[in-house]
């Protein structure tokens, strides 16, 4: 038991440098799905039909697909073909943050639906172009709303950076691995790692409830659990 | 632009949702400090109208002129112009949520006139004062009561010196006791000259502030006349009729 | 290329693994290391899952897979491989105080773990109807996880290469058995197929390293003369 | 048509393979409702305790990846002598793990029940368990049901981790012949395709349960 | 029980919320077939009183006797039985989004009276019929109108067989023309002899069911007396001002 623990303090290091790789790529991946799930939403509630297959097709797709297949496709497949030569690192933010966009993208949706729909007319009656209500009215409300939908979507990309590994950019289940292939402590590395996440979980989670207090507005129900 | 002519003059609306005529070859016109009162049962067509005046519902057919220049529904530019000169106040208010009471004034003063915020908060406390909400300014909506909403939904209306106010129903969604302060600030919107046209139930606004009221009935202006006739003694208008029944559920039986 | 990318399964002590101090190391690493220095060039070591291992060199992710790689037939059909610098045994793992032979594991209905995708795991399985072994396979994602499972006895063995069987039996209560009838299998240096001049180089770099003291106190230092 | 050598071994793997995907999900999903159903309603109306007792096992199993959850529940009970093959390791895993986010949906569902509908059936006599078990469960349940079937599909998805207690399902069938024969592109978009059809036959699954509950005012958010 | 002890009496209820009190030594009693009418200010606790009476909301302090019987605020059961023998009307129906206008009757019948399904169906659709809306019994809330809606909520207290009904502005949530379909409904229950206690603004409903109206205000009962003596002409009461500012707001002014 004593080698155990003292390899859990040897690796300890090791293992949270790990955490900042697997925050780096969950940082990027939201953000870029954050790009891609307002551009769909609004797409999809405004957009005409011809815009709205196209996105309803993206989304039935990166949901479909376990986002293992979808790294390998990309990584192996999709990004060579087209000539863009990513970094491990790079690939993982960018396909997680597509399969992200996919459920972001209904995260708005589902807000922009909930608002009443006074709220655009009323815009409009005022004079502002689509745009401009888009932008300076329904924008600011429903990302106030999809704030809590869109921690549980962060703690589940936390998880899901863990598959980063596949193509090799060393997170923090990698490296339990490999200390554990090393060292033959696999239970205590495995707990370690199990910590590990959930307080980052628990971090992020707390941060996100702290950014939605700051931008509360009184009288405002949330969308999402 | 001949000073006779009517400020706003709508031709022949047509309207329908899927199979439903809603709005049946509609006509009327106002003139240039007129009030218009639209009266009729539920699902009449009274808010699709309105809707249809500035464009929030767009018509099958019809034509509507503002100050003489007919609006090209199919021009994004013209709807959006229209927009800004004719206001518009929802029964349900429509305040912006995430925005203070001054916000909900100056954000369209700011992205669609272009002021700046300095001139954009200054008309907008204007406004406010105007409407008795001087001290309310930093309240979001939530925070108001359903009589000071519809009061910064009026100021936020006014602010865009539109040169005709529609009311969709201003009063129906408050409180019985909070009906006084909204009628009271339309009322002194009359007496300041402001052209209207509104949809209301409230018989203390009809019969005291409309020059004609507009009976609408499936989708068609069934009757229309000053109210002294209409609401007259005597008359048999279905107008009359509507309004004594009206009247008996609210008031005093004797 | 001046600067060259080494992709190695960082689960397979002692031929690649992570060091204490989160540094790539190992028998093949350090091997690698000094070829490059003697062909003048700068390797990294990046390491890549086992089972996209030979995708990554093919879509230039990595140029040159040094970590303990069979030179297998399928596998020479799509890379190249450098000479062989070690003769790997297949052996059978058990717990220590197991009383198990080859021959009852292969024949006595036991479970038998794997690494998935490994070359023991494809020649039991294509073995056993034809030599009627009747046991059953277990697939594992690395070695050192299929001894656990020996630990916990829910299996009886563990097929693996002879190296990291010793690495095994030096930290868990496990011993090897003995080979198990698979021929010996050799390790090489896999590159592109195109990359004829690195594979030149490396081969003639690493002829050179094999005759050095070196190479020896490689093998002394990782424990591979045991 | 006649298929190569390579696509017909790799389609009768990963049909061998769907078949095993198919029995790790069927139960797990049916099993995670139910405890997600449980747990969730402890976790809104249950006692302090029971309530405490609720909300630790979803910050849990929602916090950790489930990576680490099927590893100590297969290589990590055994220390207390608990062995589980790896097929119940892997449903008792994701049986667990979609629970705890099932409860989440529950519970956000049963929270959303306007205090009108308490306050209807409390003043007609009902009891607080008549309350909850015939008025506001049977709405929640409608209300949840888009959330509960987003979340069987991402269990339809993360069945492919079984491969960590050595359960060989589709992903790992496919992985087996990708290393076989070097061609993961081909490989994984067939694993891709495979996945979409199972997800998509899912949502039409979904889709006729929530018609035959539908009823009218309780569209979806 | 003596036939002239009032079936509820209700004795010093107190009520606060959190530093609030919003219901302070609050008495009335209430006898068989009276109808008593609560009106007063917004927030003056006129709601929260009708929820005290069956205990939706327990009060802190007071004494409430059922048919001579206290009801004892600790006992679950007591509780249950209370309130199944004084109905509730509230402002904005409450009925079962997910049962049909039948079932959102029969089930109570069968959780908590235990009846068999036939029996409570039976007894469903004759009070359906009752409110008038023997056609509609398949159509689930969503589907009906406001008026509709409250009058399955009617239908649904009375299927209970209560001994007091009692009404918190069964009107306020309504559309002007859906008022008078419930108006009607509790005007047919008054001739019926039921007993009833109802808060409400509504003015036809004050001056000719009350018999006794209650003015509540701030937490206590202001005024009370027959409205023949509150609204008297020439009457001072608070009531009578109260009365005559909704008045004002909705009747014809002249
Ligand atoms: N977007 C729409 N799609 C389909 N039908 C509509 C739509 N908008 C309105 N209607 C229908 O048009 C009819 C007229 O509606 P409108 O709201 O104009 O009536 P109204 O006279 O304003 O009634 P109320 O007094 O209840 O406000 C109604 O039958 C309504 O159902
Ligand atoms: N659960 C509660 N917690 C805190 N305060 C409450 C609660 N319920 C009611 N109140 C407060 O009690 C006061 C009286 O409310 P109540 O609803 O009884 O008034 P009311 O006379 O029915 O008014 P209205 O005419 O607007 O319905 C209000 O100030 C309200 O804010
Ligand atoms: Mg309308
Ligand atoms: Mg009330």
């Amino acid at each position: 038991m004593s080698s155990a623990f003292s390899v859990i303090i040897d690796s300890l290091p090791y293992l949270l440098q790990g955490s900042f790789i697997t925050l780096g790529i969950v940082a990027s991946a939201m953000l870029f799905g954050l790009v891609v799930g307002i551009i769909m939403a609004v797409g999809l509630v405004y957009g005409n039909r011809f815009v709205r297959l196209i996105f309803s097709g993206y989304i039935w797709i990166f949901r479909g697909v376990p986002v293992v297949v979808l790294l390998f496709l990309f990584y192996f497949g999709i990004f060579t073909y087209l000539g863009l030569s990513f970094s491990a690192f790079t690939s993982v933010a960018v396909v997680l943050g597509m399969t992200t966009g996919a459920y972001q993208a209904n995260i708005f949706k589902g807000a922009i639906l909930s608002l009443p729909r006074g709220q655009f007319k009323a815009a409009s009656g005022l004079g502002m172009s689509d745009f401009q209500a888009i932008r300076s009215i329904i924008l600011p409300q429903i990302l106030r709303m999809s704030i809590p939908a869109w921690s549980n979507e962060f703690s589940i990309i936390l998880k899901d950076s863990a598959l980063a590994f596949v193509i090799g950019a060393p997170e923090i289940m990698a490296r339990t691995q490999f200390v554990a292939s090393r060292t033959y402590q696999h239970l205590p590395l495995y707990i370690t790692a199990g910590i590990i996440y959930f307080l980052l979980t628990w971090a992020g989670v707390l941060a996100l409830r702290k950014l939605e207090k700051r931008l509360q507005i009184p009288g405002y129900s949330h969308y999402g659990s | 632009m001949n000073e006779n002519s009517p400020i706003l003059r709508v031709e022949n609306i047509t309207k329908s949702f899927a199979d439903n005529t809603i709005l049946n070859q509609v006509s009327f016109q106002l003139e240039k400090g007129e009030i218009k009162v639209l009266i009729g049962p539920s699902g009449g067509g009274k808010s699709t109208l309105l809707q249809c005046v500035n464009c929030l519902v767009i018509p099958d057919s019809g034509r509507i002129f503002l100050e003489g220049k007919q609006v090209d529904f199919s021009r994004r530019q013209d709807l959006y112009l229209l927009r800004q000169q004719v206001g518009m106040i929802f029964q349900d208010f429509n305040l912006f949520d995430h925005l203070t009471a001054l916000d909900n004034i100056t954000i369209a003063l700011r992205k669609v006139k272009k002021k700046s915020r300095i001139e954009a908060e200054q008309r907008a406390r204007q406004e406010l004062e105007q409407v008795g909400l001087a001290d309310k300014e930093d309240l979001y909506p939530a925070q108001l009561s359903g009589g000071q909403k519809q009061r910064v939904a009026i100021a936020r209306a006014l602010a865009m010196d539109p040169k005709i106010l529609m009311l969709d129903e201003p009063t129906s969604a408050l409180d019985p006791e909070l009906i006084g302060e909204v009628i009271a600030v339309i009322k002194q919107l009359a007496a300041r000259g402001m052209t209207m046209i509104m949809a209301t139930h409230q018989i203390s606004l009809i019969s005291t502030l409309a020059d004609e009221i507009l009976f609408m009935e499936k989708g068609s202006i069934a009757e229309h006349g000053a109210p002294e006739i209409l609401l007259g003694a005597g008359n048999n208008s279905k107008t009359r009729g509507f309004c004594n029944r009206l009247d008996e559920l609210s008031g005093v039986e004797k | 290329a001046d600067k060259i990318v080494n992709g190695i399964d960082a689960n397979f002590p002692p031929f690649a693994y992570i060091d204490k101090t989160g540094q790539p190391s190992g028998f093949d690493v350090e091997a690698m290391n000094w070829i490059a220095k003697e062909i003048g060039v700068e390797v990294s070591h990046q390491p890549i899952e086992w089972d996209g291992i030979i995708t990554s060199l093919l879509t230039k992710k990595i140029d040159i897979i040094a970590s303990g790689m069979s030179i297998t037939e399928e596998r020479a059909k799509k890379v190249s491989f450098s000479t062989p610098y070690w003769v790997i045994k297949q052996v059978m793992v058990a717990k220590k105080d197991s009383p198990l032979t080859i021959d009852m594991i292969l024949k006595g209905k036991k479970t038998i773990g794997v690494q998935q995708g490994t070359s023991e795991a494809k020649w039991l399985k294509a073995e056993a109807p034809k030599n009627g072994w009747n046991f059953e396979l277990r697939y594992y994602s690395s070695a050192p996880l299929a001894v656990e499972d020996v630990l916990n006895g829910r299996i009886d063995a563990a097929a693996m290469d002879d190296a990291p069987a010793k690495d095994a039996s030096s930290k868990k209560a496990v011993h090897i058995v003995g080979t198990f009838g698979m021929g010996d299998e050799q390790f090489g240096y896999a590159v592109r197929k195109e990359d004829k001049e690195l594979l030149a180089k490396v081969n003639n770099a690493l002829a050179k390293l094999m005759k050095t003291a070196t190479w020896h106190g490689l093998i002394k230092k990782y424990k591979l003369d045991k | 048509m006649e298929l190569s050598p390579f696509y017909q071994e790799l389609v009768t793997s990963l049909n061998r393979g769907l078949v095993m995907s198919i029995a790790l999900i069927v139960p797990s999903a049916a099993g995670g409702v139910l405890i997600g159903i449980l747990a969730g309603t402890v976790r809104t109306f249950g006692s302090t305790v029971f309530r405490r007792i609720g909300d630790t096992y979803a910050a849990v199993f929602r916090g950790t990846p489930l990576v680490v959850q099927l590893f100590i529940l297969y290589f990590g009970l055994p220390n207390i002598g608990i062995y589980l093959s790896p097929y119940m390791a892997a449903v008792t895993g994701f049986t667990l793990c979609s629970g705890a986010y099932q409860s989440e949906y529950v519970r956000g569902a049963l929270l959303s029940i306007k205090s009108g509908q308490h306050l209807g059936a409390q003043a007609l006599g009902f009891t607080r368990f008549q309350t909850i078990f015939w008025i506001i469960v049977p709405q929640a349940v409608r209300r949840a049901l888009h959330g509960c079937g987003n979340e069987i599909i991402y269990l339809i998805k993360y069945s492919s981790l079984a491969f960590i207690v050595t359960c060989i399902e589709l992903t790992g069938e496919g992985k087996t012949i990708a290393t076989e024969y070097f061609r993961f592109t081909e490989v994984f978009a067939l694993i891709g395709l495979y996945y979409l059809v199972l997800v998509t036959i899912a949502m039409f699954i979904l889709k006729k349960i929530e018609k035959v509950l539908y009823v009218p005012g309780f569209g979806r958010a």
